[in-house]
Parts: C-alpha cells; structure tokens; sequence
C-alpha cells in the first residue's frame, strides 16, 4: 500500500496509478531486491530496461560520461532479450506490487511485431506498452524511428494492431516538432506520449584526441536537461488530448510539480535514482504540500495549470 | 548469476558529515564521515557512492571502498584523479555529503588461513578494512605497489595501518624494485589465497598465481558507474560467461570469471 | 598585445584573430571600461549586443532564471539601435583593441537590409557581421529564421547581397539538422557559421502556477548545454568547409580544446563569463599546454583533431 | 547614462576562503571572507557577486551587500531564501568562494550632516559599512523594520552593530509597532538625506519624504543579476528615463531615477 493518500491517484493513459511518479526505462534494476531501502515508497509505476527481440550486449567502450548536471549515456539496449524477459525477469519485477510498463525498441517492424507477439503470450500482466522510438545509442532503429514523421507513424501503427493492452509512445527530442509528433502518435491510437528521451550529445576525451563513446553521441540526461524537457512537455500537452508523461532531468521534488503544472499527467523520473533513491517519495510529498496549499483535491487538478 | 562473493548488506541512501579529511601526501585524502543513520554494515571489497549533498555538478557520486565501516561511521582513502575527487578533497569538516551503500558483493571471508593481498596504490583501499576484520585468524600477507618517489607519506600511512606491508616501486626508491605481481607470486603457492585490487593489467598478471598452485584469486574491478546497484549497466563488463555488471555481480569477482581460464605452461 | 603566443593565431573565417577565444554576444559589456580585471587577457575578438534597426527595450518581467548548471535568458534584444551604436557605442567599443564582431537581428529582410545598410556607413572598423538568425526571445523574427530552410537561404542571402564585408550566421541548434542548416549557409556565401545559440527552454514558477517568463519559453545557455552544443559542432563540421565557431556552454578550459578537436576553428564563450571573467586567458594557457603536449605548433592543427 | 552615484571601485574576481559562518536567528548568515587577493574598496551599497569556487550548480553568484570591506576581507550578513543562499549558508570554514566585486554604484558621501537609514530586514546590510564608514561627521540615524516574533537574534545583532537603530515590527513585538517608512517620515525634513534599502514596496513609499521637505532620497534596488557588470541586461529595469541596469547603472539610484516624480499633495 502506499503510505501516500487517495489525492495522488489518477488513471494515466489507461493505467491506473496510486502515484503519478514512474520510474524511466533503463535506470533502476528490475529485480526490487536490488532496490536501496525506501526506494519504493512513492513509486506509481516501473519501466523496464528497453528490450529487443534478441538478446543485445549493448555497446563496447566507455558507456557512461559525467557532464555538468548531466551524464552523457551509451548503454546501447543491452538486454536479455524478451523471451528471456517474460520467461524469467518478468516475475520478480513484478514483485515490487508497481503496475509494469514494458519499454520497447526494435529494428524493423517485424521485429517489433514479433516482440509484441511474445510479450502477449505473457501470463504477468503487463500494464503498458512503452514505445521507445527514441534510443539514440543504437546505429540501426532507435531515435531513427522517432525523428521522421512517417517512421513514427509507421511504428505506431504497427504497434497498435499488433498489440491490444494500453500503448504508450516514447517520442524522441531530437523531432523537429515534439507538438506534432505527439499529435500523430495521438492520432495513430496511442493512449499516451512520453516526453521525452535523452538529448543527443557527445564528449571528448583532450588526452586522447577522441570521442569519449564508439558511437560518437550519446544520451543527454539528468538536471542539465530538465528546462528543455519542460519546455518539450509543454509544447506536446498543447498539441494532443491524450496524457502527456514528463520526462527528463527531473531532479527535485519542485520539477515534478513544474512538469505537471506544464501539463503532464505524471512523470518518470531516471537520472535523479542515481543520486537520490527516495525522490519519488519526495515528490509524493512536494505534490500532497502544494494540492494542500492551494485547496485541491487531487493531482488530476493541478495538471496543465500553469497553461490557464 | 550469483557469483557466490561476499553476501552484500542491503544499499540505503544516507547523509553524511565530514568528520575530517587528512591529506596523505600530495594527492590523497584520508577521510571520515558521520552518517546520520547506520547503513548495513560492509565487508571488505564493498563500496559506497559518495557525493556532495544538495548540489548536482559534480553529478554522480564516486565509488570508494570504505577502508574502515562502523555502525554510523565510514572511512574512505581516496585519490585526487579528477574533477570528482578533487571536490571531495576540497570540502572541510562539517561539510554535508551523501552516500549510497554498501553496494556490491565484497571478498567473503577466506576459505585458507593464508592470505595474500595484492594492491598497486589506493589499490589498497579496500583491504585497510580486511585486514583489521580478519585478525589473528588469518595468516595475511600485503604487498603495495607504487610508482615510487614522491609516494612516501602514502606509503609512510600504509605501513602504519597495515605493519609488515611489502612495499614495491617501479624505480627502487621506496622497498623493493619492481612490481607488487612479481613480489606476490614469490609467495603465493598451495593453500594460500591470493586478493587482489588495482590496475586492470596489474589484476590480469595476478592469474599467473594460478601457475604457482594457488587455487582462489580473487580480484576487484573498476568501472564508471552510474546507480551503483545493478539498473543502469554503465558498468557492464564482457566475461566468459556473458555480460557482468561489476556494481552488483562484483567489484569482487573471482579471476576466472572475468579473465577466463589462466594459461598453464 | 596577446601575452599568448603566436601558435594560438589564427585566420578564422576571414577574421584574423591573435587567439581563437571570442566573447559572445549579448553577455558582456561592450564598453571595456566596464570589464572586471584581467578579462581582456586571452580574447581574440569580442561580438556586440545584439543589434537591431530600431532601438529595443527587450521583454518585460523576470529574464533570468538559474537552472541546473544553466540559465535561461528572456533579454528580447533590448538594444539601442544600429544608429546610436555606430554613432555611439562603436568607438568606446573598439578601445578593447580587438576585432568586432557585429550581431544582428531583424524581423523583415528590409530591416536587415536596412541595418547593413548603416553598419556600411559606419568609420570604424566591424571586422565581420555575425547574422543572428537564432535568438529565441522575440516573438518576430529571431529564430524563426534559423528553422526553416527556405527562411534562412533568403536571410543569408540578403545578407550576402547588401554587405561585402565578411558574414558569419550564428545558426539554431532548433534547425533540425544543424549540418544542413551550416551547408545551406555556406551555399549562400557566409564564410563562417557559429554554432550555435541558447537551447530553447522554460522555467514555472511553481508557487505562482505559471510560468517565470512573459514569452514561456527563453534560451537555455551555460555549462548544461555544453554536450549537446559539441554533438551540433561536430555534426556542422562534418557537413561544410568554411570554419565552424563553436558556441554553447564553454565553461572549463578543457571544454574550449574539446570544441576546437572536434572541428571548431574558434569558439566564443558565454555564460560562463558571469562566473570566471578570466576563462579566455585559461584556456589560451590550456591550448598552449595541449600544443606543447602534443608537439604541435598551431590551434590550427588541432582543429577536428578527433575527427580522424 | 552617469548616475552621479557613489564612484565604483572597478570590479574583479578573487577566489576567497570562508573565515567563518554564524548563524543571526532561524534563517540568516553573518560571515567573513578572507580574499586571496586585494579588491578595490567597497563603498556602502556596493555589493558581490558571491558563489561556491569550481562547481556550477548553482551556477551564479548571489548578489550580496558587503557590509564590511577590508583590504582582504569582506563580510557579509544574508538570508537563507533559496537554493542559492541555503548553499552557501551550508558551507563550512575553509570552503573556497569566488567573489565578483565591487560592483555597482554605491550610496555617494552625504550632502548634509544629517542621514536618515530606512531599511527593511536584510536591507540592513548596505547600511553596516555606512555607519562605521561615517563615523561622527554625520548625524546617522537608523530605522528597520521586521515582520516580528522571531526575528530578535537578528534585530539584536543589529542593535549591537548599530547601537540606537530604530526597531518597527508589523505585530509590535519588536520595537515599535509599525512599519520603518511611517517611523521614518516622522523624522525626516529639510536638510535630512534619505537612504532606503528594503522591498520595492517600501522603497515606493519613501517618496513621502519629499512632501516633507526632504530633498535626496536614495534607493538601492533589487533584481536577478547575470554578469553583475552591465553586460548582460538581466537586471534591467523601465525607468522614466529610459532602461537602466541595476547592476552598474545602480544598485543606488536616486528615488526619482526609479519611481519618477513624486506626487506632492
Ligand atoms: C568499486 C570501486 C571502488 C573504488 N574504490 C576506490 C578507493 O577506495 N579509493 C580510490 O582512490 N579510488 C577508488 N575507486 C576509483 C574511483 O572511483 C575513481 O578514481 C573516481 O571515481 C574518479 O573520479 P574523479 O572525479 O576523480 O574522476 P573523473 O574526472 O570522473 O575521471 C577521471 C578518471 O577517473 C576514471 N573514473 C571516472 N569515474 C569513475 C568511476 N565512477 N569509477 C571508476 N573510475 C572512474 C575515469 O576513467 C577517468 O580516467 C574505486 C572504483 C570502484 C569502481
Ligand atoms: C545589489 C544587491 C544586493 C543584495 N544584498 C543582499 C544582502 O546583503 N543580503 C541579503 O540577504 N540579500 C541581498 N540581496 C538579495 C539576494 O541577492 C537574493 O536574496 C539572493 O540572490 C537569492 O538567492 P537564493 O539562491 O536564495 O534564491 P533563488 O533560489 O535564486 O530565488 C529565490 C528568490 O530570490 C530572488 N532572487 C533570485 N536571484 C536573485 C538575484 N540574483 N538578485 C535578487 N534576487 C534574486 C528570486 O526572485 C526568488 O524569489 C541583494 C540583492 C542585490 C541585487
Ligand atoms: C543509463 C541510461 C539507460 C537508459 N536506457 C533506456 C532504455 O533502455 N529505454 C528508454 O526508453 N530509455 C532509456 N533511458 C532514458 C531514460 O529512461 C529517460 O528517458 C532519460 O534518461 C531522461 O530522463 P532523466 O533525465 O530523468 O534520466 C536511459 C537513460 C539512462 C541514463
Ligand atoms: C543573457 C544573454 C543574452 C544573449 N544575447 C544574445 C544576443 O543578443 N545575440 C545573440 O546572438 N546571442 C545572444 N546570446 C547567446 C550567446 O551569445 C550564446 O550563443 C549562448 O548563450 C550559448 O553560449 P554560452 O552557453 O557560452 O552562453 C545571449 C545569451 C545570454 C545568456
Ligand atoms: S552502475 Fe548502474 S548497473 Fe552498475
Ligand atoms: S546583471 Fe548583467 S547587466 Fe546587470
């Protein structure tokens, strides 16, 4: 049970949540065993590590570089795959009594309708499927998928025939326009976008004379890219009907409210675990402070409200 | 998956207050920090992330081995090597930080009576806990590789931690001449168990042990890390036997797993 | 005279230039008289407010917001005019004794035109005009024209076309293809691009539920941006020959010597000027201590060093 | 474009050690800076651009009154209000600060010999340096106002700095029961000069004092800095005449400079 009231419940693209705190694809540990005390509490909701169709070891070389209020990162999709996934991995991530979200990315659109077909057959339930049209640190797929308007499009649609539980669309904020990409994952039947991914970046190590990553770029997250996500959200929560989830560089309690505020129906926050294992916790707490404070009921009044 | 090290206690997130910070020479730290709530206590090998507290640049915490580990209190030996360290070694008493630990699986307990230890610098960070836990059940042997002059209030510290330490420099200025690898398999042999924590190359040639009868080596890596417990796989490592994440499947690994089988002659 | 050696001279888009740090537009005081001590040393040219035909009293409200190792900036060109710069701002200016840099902004390609026009007429010396296709602060004009091609070809186009002197287009990281957007630019005849401007963001203030900026939306700048300002050096260096000014969250030394090893031929410095005015003169003494490491004899050879 | 204020000392930045830090009541700071290097003077009003040396998060400096300059000393008295001040108001002896300063135009030596202080809590602070800075060739009288319960470490210090300051609080639990304009108005007339430093509001209200015959009122402003030298125009404001910076043009303008011409009744 979570020890924070009723006034932080909302349904949030078809999913039913106790808090409107999720945990981002990729930078928490799946097995809740692993997870630090007080890790859980305030938690609504957990991704997974993006999965593939076929296992992937990721990227060789260095996979993470410390940036100004940021880390610059390059795991490149290492996972086990999604057989493995569902056939082991699945049952003790559901342990942590969360609603899952499977986090997904691919290659082609077979690949991605295989993946889909697999995690159907999963007798766990499976509360969400995330798109991830956004990785950039892959060569082949990822962020390609979601910075052209006719891949996106051809994505979706492809995910949303293939599979018929809630889906959710990771957009990448590398689009030309987070608005319109939102709006035409909207229109292809996703229940909600996630806004967004990490922002294309690179670091080069003087002593060297070369780039710090074998792909050259990697992801930009954590608090450095909290104002552009903010800014990314409000442009997409203008654009769709649909939930708009917030995503990027949330770091404090007070950037999670900003991120509802600007229209966001919850958030996932990532980057912040590495420093701060009990923030959703604290924005639980920053959230009931402010509902409180301005005589509301519920988080479902204070999203969007800066837009008014 | 289970690497069968020593069994990790529980990582929490803790604030901490520098109770002091001792240079060792010009680019080291001795430092003690106060937690405000006890953490599961920590074996030798284990790590903490430790961070200033409050602001977000530097961002991650550094991994330090906690040389000594209390019930509310933690000490860590520390080398200035960037922008990190240098932060850390610039804040004074009283100073707020936080810290996520212990993480990882640390060297569990030996299974002989003799014990090798093998560092190559602040190498030696994490066997200063071992070596007061193992007391006198344990035969333990250290030997410490340095580069050389300049060294000597590290090592000058060494010896006072750990009496008897076999001192190693590269150019004979400090103990023997030559390096810790060399000096240690001089030693090593049936029944004794051989530790070992330092550079990756230093770490490899630890597996010619192997030759000389040892039968256990164990070893300690280093990787960037982002989360430290297991979610994020910056620290991922290819092995034998698959991908390891060196936050949770290790730091301590034994030999064989990350290196595979030792050549014989 | 530069107490920096002669290695660190260099010819950067027909600007000769005894080091290759500049100071960016809009930051500085463009009166020396006002510069704190020391922050001369090491600056190889220095870019003016920017400039626009009628003279400007920016936005109104709060135009700075700290973020996360960042600041968002909502200044909205407040300026005097081209008239009263040439007439008066250019000669206390052009005491700092070193090139000018001349930014501007315009709505219409008349008032560019028109702006040119007078920087013609001016006496003294304006050793490039650097088009500032990309201020996120202005409802009309500004970056508008840097993220559409079709907009930026005529506005460097009319650039080209009214002054005979040297151009630099100071591009948007907004452009969806930075490459592109740099090729496009060399294609009109500009003999430099400097990459790039702020990175558009927004900050809410959370007590008042509403956001801190009149305009919502202000540039991000200072040490956050500076992996994803390096990723669109790298990108536009690969994509043109003329020289690429790097921009966007030089903070460290190292920082300056990542632009230029990544194909930057010079770099202009911002933000980080609010809170060290001696960076120039670091990291001419960094690319000295790098030269010597490398037995190298000129910033040239380290230009896209990490390139190859 | 010249204020005809308080000549500025041209600024520079100085890498500073903090001497040391004391609390003044529940949320405010009283602490001493040791420079690395001489500054120019700071005259009253003048003021700092303070941070923590060699991170950037928080990034810019904070804009704080010196209330004592020395030739390698400084100090300062703030209060805690957000991420920014909490920071610094965390830090310990030893820590290492970087100064930007003196900046501004400070409060110019009074015409008459008789100077009225108005301030409201922190406005205090430029007033510190002003006072012992005049010393006796001018009849200094000071007045603050403060919201009430709570605040007497603070207004304690303050009587101790300022021996016969003029206390006013909104609930009359300090001093008098009032706000320091109404007090101050009571005292003014011809031949008194005026310094105000406190919220907008207040310093809007000190325009009264010309309807009592007062003939300088000055104010120091407020407002969200960048570069604190006239570079960047984060800090400037619409003025009768046109757009002014605070940072250089002020902190110090006269009272007509900001708020235009009084109304007279
Ligand atoms: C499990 C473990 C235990 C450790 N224990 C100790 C110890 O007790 N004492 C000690 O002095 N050092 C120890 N280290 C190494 C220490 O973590 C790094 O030296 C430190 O993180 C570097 O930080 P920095 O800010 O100085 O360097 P940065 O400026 O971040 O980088 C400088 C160099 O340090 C390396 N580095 C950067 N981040 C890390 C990281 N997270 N992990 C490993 N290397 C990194 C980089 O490759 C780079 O070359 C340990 C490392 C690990 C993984
Ligand atoms: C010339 C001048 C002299 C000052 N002298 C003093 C002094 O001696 N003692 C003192 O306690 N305070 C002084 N202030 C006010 C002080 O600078 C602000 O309280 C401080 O910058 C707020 O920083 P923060 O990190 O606490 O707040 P933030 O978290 O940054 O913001 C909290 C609040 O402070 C305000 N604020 C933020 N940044 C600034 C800024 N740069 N300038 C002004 N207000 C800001 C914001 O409007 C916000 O409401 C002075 C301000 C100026 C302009
Ligand atoms: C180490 C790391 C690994 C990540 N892996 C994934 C992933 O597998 N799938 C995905 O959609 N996003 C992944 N992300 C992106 C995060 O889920 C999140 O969208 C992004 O980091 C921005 O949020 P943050 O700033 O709060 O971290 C990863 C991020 C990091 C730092
Ligand atoms: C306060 C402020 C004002 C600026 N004004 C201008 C301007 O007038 N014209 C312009 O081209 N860029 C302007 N910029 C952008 C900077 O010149 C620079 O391109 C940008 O801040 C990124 O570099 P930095 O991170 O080093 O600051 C301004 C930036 C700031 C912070
Ligand atoms: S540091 Fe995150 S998995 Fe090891
Ligand atoms: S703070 Fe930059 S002009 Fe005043």
């Amino acid at each position: 049970m979570s020890p924070f009231g009723t006034s932080l419940r909302t349904e949030v693209g078809g999913v039913d949540l106790d808090t409107p705190v999720i945990v981002a694809s990729g930078v928490w540990p799946m097995d809740p065993a692993l997870w630090p005390e007080g890790s859980l509490d305030g938690v609504g909701a957990v991704c997974s590590k993006g999965l593939t169709l076929k296992p992937r070891d990721g990227n060789p070389g260095c996979r993470i570089v410390e940036t100004y209020s940021g880390v610059l990162n390059s795991i490149g999709l290492q996972n086990s795959g999604v057989d493995h996934f569902v056939a082991q991995e699945l049952s003790a991530f559901s342990f942590a009594g969360r609603p899952i979200i499977v986090n997904i990315a691919f290659e082609t659109l077979d690949d991605l309708v295989e993946t889909v077909e697999v995690l159907k057959g999963s007798a766990l339930k499976i509360s969400a499927l995330e798109l991830n049209v956004s990785c950039p640190n892959v060569t082949r797929g990822g962020m390609t998928w979601g910075i052209h308007p006719e891949s996106l499009e051809s994505a979706v649609t492809a995910a949303r025939r293939a599979w018929n539980g809630i889906l959710w669309v990771k957009l990448s904020p590398q689009a030309p326009s987070v608005g319109e990409f939102a709006e035409l994952s909207q229109g292809c039947g996703a229940e909600a976008v996630v806004v967004g991914n990490t922002w294309l970046g690179m670091a080069i190590d003087n002593e060297r004379e070369r780039p710090f990553f074998e792909n050259v770029f990697a992801g930009l997250s954590g608090p450095a890219v909290f104002p552009l996500a903010l800014r990314a959200v409000w442009e997409a929560a203008g654009a769709v009907e649909i939930p708009v989830i917030g995503c990027g560089g949330i770091s404090r309690p007070q950037d999670a409210l900003s991120m509802i505020l600007a229209g966001a129906s919850a958030v996932e926050v990532g980057t912040a675990l590495f420093v701060d294992s009990r923030l959703p916790a604290s924005i639980c707490r920053e959230l009931e402070r402010h509902l409180r404070e301005k005589g509301l009921s519920s988080v479902g009044d204070l999203v969007g409200r800066a837009r008014r | 998956m289970d690497s069968g090290m020593g069994k990790p206690g529980s990582p929490a997130d803790r604030k901490g207050s520098l109770v002091f910070s001792r240079k060792v020479g010009e680019n080291c730290r001795h430092i003690a920090v106060e937690l405000s709530e006890a953490t599961a206590p920590s074996a030798p090998g284990q790590f903490f992330l430790v961070r200033e507290w409050g602001v977000f640049d530097p961002l991650l915490g550094r991994p330090l081995a906690s040389t000594v580990s209390g019930n509310c209190r933690l000490e860590f030996l520390f080398q200035v090597t960037g922008r990190g360290t240098s932060r850390l070694a610039s804040l004074t008493p009283g100073a707020a930080l936080e810290l996520r630990g212990p993480c990882g699986n640390g060297f569990p307990a030996p299974v002989g009576e003799k014990l090798l230890l093998v560092a190559g610098t602040l190498g030696i960070a994490p066997f200063l806990g071992a070596v007061s836990a193992l007391g006198e059940k344990v035969d333990v042997t250290a030997v410490l590789g340095v580069p050389g002059r300049g060294w000597e209030p590290f090592t000058e510290w060494c010896e006072d931690k750990i009496p008897g330490i076999r001192l190693n420099s590269d150019d004979g200025s400090l103990g023997r001449r030559g390096d810790p690898v060399e000096d240690s398999l001089t030693l090593v042999g049936p029944g004794r168990e051989l530790w070992g924590c330092g550079p990756e190359a230093m770490l490899r040639e630890l597996g010619r042990a192997y030759e000389k009868g040892c039968e256990k080596v164990l070893v300690s890596l280093e990787r960037r890390m982002g989360c430290g417990i297991g979610g994020c796989l910056s620290c991922s490592i290819t092995t034998p036997s698959g991908m390891k994440r060196v936050c949770v499947d290790g730091p301590v690994f034994d030999w064989r797993e990350v290196f595979g089988e030792p050549l014989r002659n």
